[in-house]
């Protein structure tokens, strides 16, 4: 009865339609950033000691690192090599961790510093997307677990990986994601 | 995801309500949806009489509405705007969607394309029930303090800002909703992709599968903005931000304390970039159930099959570039509204080429007037009148009059109501047969068929008639300015009317509870039609086809001059 | 479009009747690809008709309705701040000057919130959901809301524009008769939308200054 | 499920080289945002250089380049929608003041 018309995996092929449903989604959040910051005769963009670059430049930097472990802890399956896989699947959700870790350290700073969600609309834009950003990141990380236990229990080998290559997709999207709203954020 | 071979009995709770079987699933959708409409209609029936009969206690029920919404059964402005606000989201998003695409698409779409269930019946299930949900937390609002969301369906800010509570819960749902619908589109355009039969190539689908194709398309891209905007205007009530609150705002004598600098037009920016895709959403279901109909029942295939596949791309890819025809007057740049004044004429083009292909496929056909046909003959002129009423709304001169009023009303009325209802209705019958292998009474599915058409038009022709006597939307009581008074003779004929379409539907109700434990029983394909639904048993059993079906020929394929029988299954 | 629906409802009702089952039992297959260009016919003559309606009619009319406005000089010009459920018309005095506005300064006596501070304010009065305009002359309304967005709607003159919070949105007209019309608001503001009514009061032009005057005696009455 | 037969990069080299690459643009961009260009430069110069992140994300982590052009296509349709919608709210709102 199985029968597959294209040769896409259904797994892969629903993860990118929801991914383009997620470009719209952070696009249209992205766009009223943008009209606002042109158009408001008030949005309030605060000194740059408030955001703190250098913390966010290591954040990125951080994000980037668990992009690069996810995409070869997914080399490692496709090698059989279940150990490497286990190792690198752990320290991507290790440094995913760090990053909300620091996330939280910056919020507590903004807020300490008077910039809050609602003392101006940088602030308001500033905690909303970074905060459903940070929201993505928890359903990452619980994605990743899911995925780890599953390969701890030998689920995974070099023919069958299809839920890593997912869990990747995802992580690489919630990478990408930061990568245009660092410099949206801190930088201009 | 390959169903297992072995065959073990479910327990009644996975079996039909945690089910993952996709035609469970529709069903559960229908049933629900149709309740929904039903419940939207009484919330109309109630706006009706305070049309009619201003002022005056609402009777029979009057007295249950208690002090809050309607004292002494005389109905209040703040109830009657939760009403407006509430039969229009209930329809739009618990009633017409839900039929068309949730249970429409959701039972014949996997039969249509010869599949055994959807892609990921998981994903079906949870998305069932989120809606659900989303329901039920949206009719439960009328419980909040201060009652339901009352800005509109289209919850304007900063009025839906300052709004009750009611508003937050209408926000929350439609939350839930969005996320359903995203589920489900996942899921429609990957079974329509992978899991065609072989043979099935894109230019043999059904209309009825390219529509609900499109439309899971348009659900997919258009419905995350809505749910920006929505998340937006949650923060706005909740968290004190001021996205869509400018600066000094004065709501009865107070300063409200916010940051300011947002803007109020961001809003209907983000609701209609969702909204009027939507409104391909709730027609292009309609259009696919019509054009299975007509080929069905005038025995002949569907006159220009590629311009109307081409036309259902053309609407979809359109509908995304026309939503600010919606804000002409709304202080949004008057050159944008010319941009978009050009693109609205534009895209009835596609809608005027669909509906002439269904026209001309009346041509040389042997037309069987059966109750499905006629429900498909009545959708064409009364979503005709729906489209041309749209021209003048579409174009900016005679926008500035309409625009707002009751005019408007009645056009997308016709569009929805007597266009996509009217068509969803004689899907039912169409399909009832395959559902549960029995088939509908024909002298009652006519007495609904007529008493249905002729109300309808009884409760939305006199709108032509309001709006262009100037009366404005959302009016509590109309015959306080002088120029709607002129026009309230018709309000009790509207309410009559409405009346009468409740009392019309009592047939089509008993003739489907009936039907469905006593109605005569029926064979595998009824109609003699062709697609893939009707090559498997009625009803179909879990995991539908009894062997994998090959497709040897396009989806319309009667009376082939020199065949015996008038009509080629896809499959054979 | 009357025509083309006109002549479109009879093919379709003959067809109806022509080919119904009884009429002519078996369907011709062929008639499915019949036609050829022939069928794109509707699609053509909508597309012509609304090319027409586009470029010959909605474009110039909605430039002259909404972009091209008269010269301030040579019009009456008014000030509109709509609430939940009134509208408050703000007239220059004497020196046809607007005062600017301040929402703090809101009170129940100062229901626009003028600027006290602002010379230019000293002889504005308001009239509230009284618009007096004058015959033969063009009168401009700048609108804005304190609170929702209501929508400034007269429909015997064909006129109207959403009045938003936060912005400043221009509308003109001319009227061509004396008499009373009614302003109504065509944008749900809230439970009394359907109760926020005005007027407006077309006068002669002597009429006008005399009311002009009268208004601005009240103010000083009121002020001393 | 199938085998899955896309043709997967044998070696972990070109991951390593766009994670340096990805690297050294962060650096770039970082310190441009310090030069105090004018702001259109910077702005400009911040969109290339994140676009250019994005890309190399896409195509090389999330397998882009192995994949059917349709998953593209997907992407693209969303990427216009999206600059309909940041186009038109800018020429209404964002151009007022």
């Amino acid at each position: 009865m199985e029968h597959n018309s294209t040769g896409i995996p259904h797994g892969k092929l629903g993860m990118w339609i929801f991914l383009s449903s997620e470009i719209m989604l952070f696009g249209a959040f992205i766009s009223a950033y943008i009209v606002l910051r042109m158009g408001s005769p008030n949005f309030g963009v605060p000194p740059e000691a408030i955001m703190g670059r250098p913390l966010a430049t290591i954040n990125t930097f951080v994000l980037i690192t668990s992009s690069v472990t996810m995409v070869l802890a997914l080399a490692a399956i496709q090698r059989d090599n279940t150990k490497q896989f286990a190792m690198f699947m752990v320290l991507t959700s290790l440094l995913g961790m760090t990053f909300l870790g620091i996330k939280g350290y910056e919020y507590h700073h903004k807020i300490s510093e008077g910039l809050t969600i609602s003392s101006g609309l940088f602030g308001s834009f500033y905690f909303t997307l970074t905060g459903l950003h940070a929201l993505h990141m928890i359903g990452g990380l619980i994605f990743n677990a899911y995925v780890l236990i599953n390969g701890l229990r030998g689920k995974f080998n070099s023919r069958h990986y299809e839920r890593v290559e997912y869990a990747g997709l995802y992580w690489h999207f919630v990478d990408l994601v930061w990568v245009i709203l660092f410099p949206v954020f801190y930088l201009i | 995801m390959s169903s297992s071979p072995e065959h073990h009995e479910p327990s009644f709770i996975r079996k039909y309500v945690f089910s993952l079987d996709h035609k469970t699933i529709g069903l559960q959708y229908m049933f629900t949806s149709l309740t929904f409409l039903l419940f939207g209609f009484g919330l109309m029936l109630l706006m009706r009489w305070q049309l009619a009969f201003p002022g005056k206690p609402i009777p029979i029920i009057g007295g249950l509405f208690g002090d809050t919404f309607a004292p002494g059964g005389i109905m209040l402005p703040e109830f009657y705007n939760q009403l407006g606000a509430m039969h229009g989201t209930i329809m739009v998003f618990l009633g017409v969607v839900p039929l068309g695409v949730g249970f429409y698409g959701n039972y014949f779409l996997p039969l249509q394309i010869g599949a055994g269930d959807m892609a990921f019946p998981r994903l079906n299930m949870m998305s069932y029930w989120i809606y659900f949900m989303g329901g039920v937390l949206m009719l439960s609002s009328f419980l909040m303090p201060g009652g339901a969301a009352q800005s509109g369906w289209t919850s304007y800010p900063p009025l839906s800002v300052i709004a009750p509570p009611g508003q937050t819960m209408w926000l929350i749902s439609m939350t839930f909703i969005i996320t359903s619908s995203l589920f489900g589109s996942i899921n429609f355009i990957v079974t329509t992709v992978n899991m065609r039969a072989p043979g099935l190539n894109w230019m043999r689908l059904p209309v009825f599968v390219w529509a609900q194709f499109i439309t899971a398309i348009l659900l997919l891209f258009a419905f995350p903005v809505l749910q920006a905007g929505a998340i937006l205007q949650l923060l706005d009530r909740v968290a004190g931000t001021s996205f869509y609150l400018p600066a000094g705002l004065v709501v009865s004598g107070t300063l409200l304390n916010r940051a300011g600098g947002g803007s109020a037009l961001l809003y209907q920016h983000l609701f209609w970039f969702l909204a009027h895709p939507e409104v391909y959403v709730l027609i292009l279901p309609a259009m696919g159930i019509v054009a299975e109909i007509l080929a069905t029942n005038t025995r002949k295939p569907l006159f220009g099959y590629k311009t109307i596949v081409r036309s259902i791309m053309f609407l979809g890819v359109l509908s995304f570039v026309v939503w600010a025809h919606h804000m002409f007057l709304s202080g949004m740049k008057t050159s944008l509204a010319r941009i978009f004044m050009v693109t609205t004429m534009v895209i009835s083009i596609p809608s005027v080429a669909i509906l002439s292909c269904y026209v001309f496929s009346l041509w040389g056909a042997s037309i069987r007037f059966r109750v499905p046909m006629l429900f498909a003959l009545a959708f064409l002129p009364l979503f005709g009148i729906g489209g041309l009423t749209g021209l003048p709304l579409g174009f900016l001169p005679t926008d500035i009059y309409l625009h707002d009023t009751y005019y408007v009303i009645g056009h997308f009325h016709y569009v929805v109501v007597t266009g996509s209802l009217i068509a969803l209705m004689g899907g039912i019958y169409h399909w009832f047969p395959k559902i549960f292998g029995r088939s509908m009474n024909e002298f009652w599915g006519k007495v609904h068929f007529w008493g249905t058409v002729v109300c309808m038009n009884g409760i939305f022709f006199p709108m032509f008639i309001q709006g262009l006597a100037g009366m404005q939307r959302r009016l509590y009581d109309p015959t306080v300015q002088a120029h709607n008074a002129t026009t309230q003779i018709l309000s009790p004929f509207q309410l009559l009317a409405a009346v009468s379409l409740l009392v019309f539907q009592f047939p089509f109700i008993i003739n489907l509870f009936v039907s469905l434990f006593k109605g005569q029983k029926t064979v595998e394909n009824p109609w003699e039609a062709t697609t893939l639904e009707w090559a498997c048993p009625s009803p179909p059993p879990h995991g539908n086809f009894l062997s994998l079906p090959q497709v040897n020929r396009g989806p319309y394929e009667y009376s082939v001059p020199g065949m015996k029988k008038d009509w080629s299954a896809q499959n054979e | 479009m009357a025509t083309i629906f006109g002549l479109w409802g009879l093919f379709f009702a003959y067809c109806l009747i022509r080919f119904r089952s009884k009429k002519n039992p078996t369907a011709d297959y062929a008639a499915a690809s019949k036609g050829g260009l022939l069928s794109f016919l509707p699609d053509v003559m909508v597309l012509g008709f609304e090319i027409w309606l586009i470029f010959f009619l909605g474009l110039p009319i909605w430039a002259e309705i909404k972009e091209d406005f008269p010269k301030p000089e040579k019009s009456n010009v008014v000030e509109l701040v709509a609430e939940q459920f009134s509208w408050g018309f703000q007239y220059p005095g004497a020196d046809g000057l607007f005062s600017k506005r301040d929402p703090k300064q809101i009170s129940s006596g100062n229901t626009i919130g003028l600027d006290a501070n602002d010379p230019n304010g000293k002889d504005d009065f308001v009239s509230i959901n009284e618009l007096h305009v004058p015959l033969g002359k063009p009168t401009i309304v700048y609108m804005t809301s304190k609170d929702v967005i209501h929508s400034f709607f007269i429909p015997e003159f064909r006129v109207k524009q959403d009045v938003v919070p936060g912005m400043r949105v221009p509308l003109w007209f001319e009227p061509v008769q004396t008499g009373h019309f009614e302003i109504g608001c065509a944008q749900l503001c809230g439970l009394g939308h359907y109760r926020m009514r005005g007027e407006v009061v077309v006068d002669t032009p002597e009429e006008f200054e005399a009311w002009k005057k009268e208004k601005t005696k009240e103010l000083q009455q009121t002020s001393s | 499920m199938t085998e899955n037969e896309a043709p997967h990069p044998a070696s972990v080299k070109p991951y390593i080289l766009v994670f340096v690459g990805l690297g050294i643009l962060t650096g770039l961009t970082v310190f441009l945002s310090y030069l105090g260009l004018p702001r259109h430069t910077a702005i400009l110069l911040a969109g290339l250089i994140a676009l250019t992140k994005v890309t190399l994300i896409a195509t090389f982590f999330m397998h882009l380049r192995f994949e059917k052009r349709a998953f593209v296509f997907l992407l693209l349709v969303a990427l216009f929608f999206v600059t309909v919608l940041v186009a038109s709210l800018i020429k209404d709102i964002g151009l007022i003041h």
